[in-house]
């Protein structure tokens, strides 16, 4: 079968507010006006406005009103319209719900899944545009979830409702229409995705490509490129950035001695810098080549459409840059 | 001249200002030319939009209906027009995503508005800003500061506008400068508590401050009985003075900024004018407004207070200009604006250079990475003079 | 028993409940009782971070001053235990850095207070929060929700318990439960736009959520003047009732919040209480509270006002209790405290594995870095079972 | 002659302030109190309260104000009692201050400086020991100060002071109370430093040893250390992360072979991931081992003293791992 990325995301809400009453979603424009991406179709009217609730456009509000709820052992989703609006509830994200669990000595918790389109959509403008990926990732009391397809969203989705603490849930604005082929397995209402464990998309022994999100379909395509040229490609998808598969990745090293990441946010001290720091630290020896990181551009993101596609990595890239790392 | 505004004003903690005010023939002309011009902008911007010119969210369920509704000011040129009649160019300015008539009545040309939603060189930000990120720094514009992009969520930011403009106020106090700012936000934004930081510190310095709430009655799906519990929005600032003003009504807006600009500028601090602009249309397609009237309510209602319209009856009743001359004017003004799609279409996209452009302006040891290690660009060599 | 308290509610947008409290020999005595043990925890503490036994700032220039203003809550006994006069252990609080005292009230032990100050393993948190950061889950004290340290600047973080408290109160709400949530923050904290973000959600959604602003007159050496351009807190939610309270007096501390809770659990929504504790020490060295009034009149005001005299005074005037019945219960509580101190000291650092304990609850795949690469931590071999 | 970090930083801004109308100071308690540190003490006697604002606390509007300002032409310098609190007001340092210049298309200018002691104090828990320098690192449009001494803290202020976009000024604040040597030169009302250049604070040929802010002492200890045991460490202050100075890193690494980095924020995507991936990048050739990151533990900060210190990089661990990287 096939589903939509959004189908995924909201079918696995569905089923875990219907398996446990505590979980319920709140967040901008999620109820009567179905979701600003259609993420929440009909939850309001399958649930109700209770536990389906809109909120005013106020994400330090409501984000510190998650934590309270979730303090007292309900299950808050929270929906970002964008996280670049997370960045106004960032304390809360952060200070309350992060850390509150080590502060308490593990007394209080906050099992709440921060959810929302993550990064660069499509002529959005320079604040519109920003992946936070690298910056959550940096957090100790948080978990970072950043699926590509139906079946990432779904068992992901899952696992983070129920993980009894923070998670972050980076989706992607332009792969919720996306259809993929879904296992019968995923389909069940009990199945879960584990978080922490990357996957290999496609094995391969010449160089390692390691993306998340929607970078990882344009890895899957650059593989098949390569494959054409006689290069053959591991993809691997990170499903998780915290914890983060670093056993996959370097793993994943030893065989293929090289290795690309691909992500579309900055690159200073983005997540293409920790896994090159990581497979040094992991692989060192094994590299036949410097870790390359393919990035976005380190500049704001431009409006006009012929800048804003040179600032985003594309798959002739990838191609290009495993090309060299491969010495071909 | 003198005018009789038909709404009266509503104030809170303050005398309001008289409904009569004081215009002129020239005043009500150039009105009406202006927000002719603005509406027919927005309209060619619909009309671009649809034709895929501009950028925006096709994949979106809604996209089209939010970009319409996000472009399509029916009721927005009074307070622009209405605003400009009462400030100068000294005054400084910054506004919400739909920025495109508040740069045309900062003196902005309808080319840079057409040219930047294209994201063309030609555009008010020379296509790196895109439709809600007009500026225009000679005039005091300070921005759509917030997003673009004619789509569901992302096409402005409606929380960091207050505080910004407090600063602009603060500037015009440290330099002492005998202007103010004007802040404006929607109601859905009202509820941001930024925009209390900002007047709490604007009012305790005494900072020439207009907060303008452009109340339409929704935020997205959100009607305000939802989003406020007290949606008098001119009352929110609580221990700052306010006034609800039919934003519908240039002149009405006029004489509220007017005031507004005396208050702030003669050292009482800020001031919170709500424009009420009666949402007449749809604010999207899952909007419900025309679920509770009738068609023939809304269209009879909008020819009675459509912003245009009123101007237009305005010159008839007064008899300040012919059919002829009128419609001369409409002419012109449409000529006006298709000769402005045109050059925006012509008009080429920003140089690829112009990609690393303006992210510093001391350039000194900053090389700028490309998507991967091999590129980069070392800014001085590219753009600077050591 | 019936007592007046002086000091009459002042009200806003609602009726004021009667001055007239009804109360009881073994209520006044507890009240009496719980707030000369809190005096006298807080006096020990601040000894014991003159000794060094509790971390802190003594490098700064003002630590220690401030270190004694943030510990020692001459103010603030009768908010603590008339709080818990009218509230459950069923209803939450969520409080600022003076967490001791709500601590004690909710019915943690001296021990928990004095060890988590000095960092032990008895500590409220294990050690791990420190002075600022207690919590009491199964009493639904949700924690002194900010920062730690007896110093100058980060001892808590103002602004982010009242969203907090509007969640705790949202719980109530979805539970079906007859209980409140009491979001208590200082003068300076009032102005924080999440404050006011929080409230309107309440008030939209009738959350049973009781805003406690304890207004000292300063927040550090910031007086109420310079902060907030309408210091009436009580008055700040705008369009949601609020009442000014002697927050120096536990009966009218009692009074208020059991007609705040009554108010919130009926399905009103919020409500806004100021405490006022009419600061009569320093706030720090550079509080220039000590420049406008005599040594005098402030020790007469104390006298007058000071809230565990005031129940002292009570006892007295109702002869509840003999002076000698007094002196027992001061003996007592003093020889509490005293324990709680040698306790406290005797109480160990927590075990090294506890650093990396309890930051995630399913550890599954969680492998702590260390401070270099070759320290790492699988999580669930060393605390979990898989 | 010696002077505090404090004085050094004070003297500066007293500096610029005299020098330029423009220049204003805002935040919590810089005026009648002299600063919550005492780092503007004095600033208000001499420049009267038009020019040193106290500000209610209430991040998000001073910092969104201070934008406003900055927009007009005024230079703000702003200060944050720690940065722990800018995470209030981070969409406007994110958003407003960084963006604007570009979408703008250069006709808007944001030239504030935000400065404040951030990372690790003593004693002060979670929720105000964050090290944010990774994540400001990440966004272009900002510059990123890291001062460690008072000869940096002049000049770098001075130079973030003129500079005309946004610059984060992030400080140390138990370093503020240290007395360093400095030289005449930065003495001088006219003396700034370049931002974007790194220092070499001692020469050495077997190992480098890169850090900022507070580290770089322990850096200067620890190589004292390796000294005695044979090992001729060379100890790199970076002074800024953005822009960062890859050629200066890379040159050591040319020289030693070696690289180990030193901070005290978190691992993940932080500081060191960069400069490991940044290495690796321009000098991986040179390597003789794995670039070494050393960090802040990967947990919230713990209150007890024993867990705390335990939770901090130390000279030790900068010797055995320097020691480690030298095979030795
Ligand atoms: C902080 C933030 N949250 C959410 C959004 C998404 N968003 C864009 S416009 C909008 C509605 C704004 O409503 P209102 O202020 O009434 O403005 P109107 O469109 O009616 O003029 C929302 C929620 C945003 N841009 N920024
Ligand atoms: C967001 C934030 N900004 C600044 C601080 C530093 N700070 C700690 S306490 C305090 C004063 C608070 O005053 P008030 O709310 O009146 O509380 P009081 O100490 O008087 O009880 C400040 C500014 C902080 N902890 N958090
Ligand atoms: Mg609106
Ligand atoms: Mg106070």
């Amino acid at each position: 079968t096939m589903m939509t990325v959004r189908d995924a995301l909201n079918s696995a809400m569905a089923e875990e507010m219907e398996r446990d009453q505590k979980v319920f979603i709140m967040g901008e424009e999620v109820g009567d006006y179905q979701g600003a991406y259609k993420i929440t179709k009909g939850l309001i009217q399958r649930f109700g406005p209770e536990r389906v609730r809109d909120t005013p456009i106020t994400e330090a509000g409501f984000a510190g009103l998650a934590c309270g709820a979730g303090f007292m052992g309900l299950k808050p989703v929270v929906e970002f319209m964008t996280f670049n609006f997370a960045m106004q509830a960032i304390d809360h994200i952060v200070n309350t719900a992060a850390k509150t669990l080590y502060m308490s000595a593990g007394t209080i918790s906050c099992p709440i899944v921060f959810r929302g389109p993550n990064g660069a959509a499509a002529g959005v403008g320079a604040q519109h545009s920003q992946c936070f990926a690298a910056w959550y990732m940096s957090i100790p009391g948080l978990k970072v979830v950043v699926p590509y397809d139906a079946e990432d969203a779904r068992g992901l989705m899952k696992a983070a409702i129920r993980d009894p603490d923070p998670v972050i849930f980076l989706e992607n604005e332009l792969l919720y229409g996306e259809s993929f082929p879904i296992s019968k397995e995923a389909l069940s209402p009990e199945h879960v995705a584990p978080l922490g464990k990357a996957l290999v998309m496609r094995p391969g022994s010449d160089v390692t490509l390691v993306s998340f999100s929607k970078m990882v379909g344009e890895c899957k395509k650059a593989a098949e490129e390569l494959a054409k040229e006689g290069i053959d490609a591991e993809v691997i998808n990170l499903r998780c950035l915290r914890p983060l598969d670093r056993d996959a990745i370097a793993a994943s090293v030893r065989k293929t001695n090289r290795i690309v990441v691909v992500e579309e946010g900055w690159p200073q001290a983005g997540v293409g810098a920790e896994i090159a720091a990581m497979v040094m630290e992991d692989a060192f020896d094994h590299l036949d080549a410097p870790v390359e990181r393919i990035t976005g551009v380190d500049i704001p993101m431009p409006y006009a459409k012929n800048l804003e596609d040179l600032a985003l990595p594309k798959v002739a890239d990838i191609v290009r840059v495993a090309k060299r790392v491969c010495y071909k | 001249m003198m005018i009789d505004v038909p709404i009266p004003f509503v104030a809170h903690r303050i005398d309001p200002p008289s409904q009569t005010v004081e215009t002129s023939k020239a005043e009500i002309v150039d009105m009406f030319t202006q927000s002719y011009l603005m509406r027919r902008l927005e309209i060619a911007a619909d009309v671009l939009y649809k034709g895929k010119f501009i950028r925006g969210f096709c994949h979106l369920y809604d996209g089209q209906a939010r970009s319409i509704s996000h472009w399509s000011p029916y009721d927005r040129e009074a307070v622009c027009v209405g605003m400009e009649a009462a400030l100068n160019k000294d005054d400084a300015i910054v506004t919400s995503y739909r920025d495109h008539c508040t740069h045309l009545g900062r003196g902005g040309t309808p080319l840079e508005v057409m040219a930047e939603l294209m994201g063309r060189i030609d555009g008010a930000s020379k296509g790196m800003g895109g439709s809600m990120h007009m500026y225009k720094r000679d005039a005091h514009f300070f921005g759509g500061n917030g997003i673009v992009g004619a789509q569901a969520s992302s096409d402005w930011s409606p929380y960091d506008r207050t505080p910004i403009g407090a600063g602009l106020a603060f500037a015009m106090q440290y330099e002492k400068k005998p202007n103010v700012a004007v802040a404006m936000y929607g109601d859905g934004a009202a509820n941001q508590g930024q925009l209390f930081e900002a007047l709490n510190i604007a009012a305790l310095w005494d900072l020439p401050l207009i907060y303008v709430c452009e109340n339409n009655h929704y935020g997205m799906g959100t009607a305000i009985a939802k989003s406020a519990k007290s949606p008098e929005y001119f009352k929110r600032g609580d221990y700052v003075p306010g006034l609800k003003v039919d934003g519908m009504d240039a002149l009405a807006v006029k004489q509220a900024i007017k005031f507004a600009k005396e208050h702030c500028v003669s050292g009482k601090g800020p001031i919170v004018l709500e424009m009420d602009t009666y949402r007449y249309h749809g604010h999207s397609m899952s909007d419900p407004g025309s679920t509770y009237r009738t068609r023939d309510e809304i269209t009879g209602i909008r020819q009675e207070r459509d912003p245009v319209e009123r101007l237009r009856k305005l010159i008839v009743e007064h008899e300040l200009l012919d059919t002829a001359e009128i419609k001369a004017i409409e002419k012109a003004q449409r000529k006006i604006v298709d000769e402005a799609v045109a050059a925006g279409k012509a008009s080429p996209e920003p140089p690829v250079e112009n990609l690393m452009k303006n992210m510093n302006q001391i350039m000194d040891n900053v090389v700028v990475r490309g998507v991967d290690s091999e590129a980069r660009t070392h800014l001085t060599e590219a753009y600077g003079v050591k």
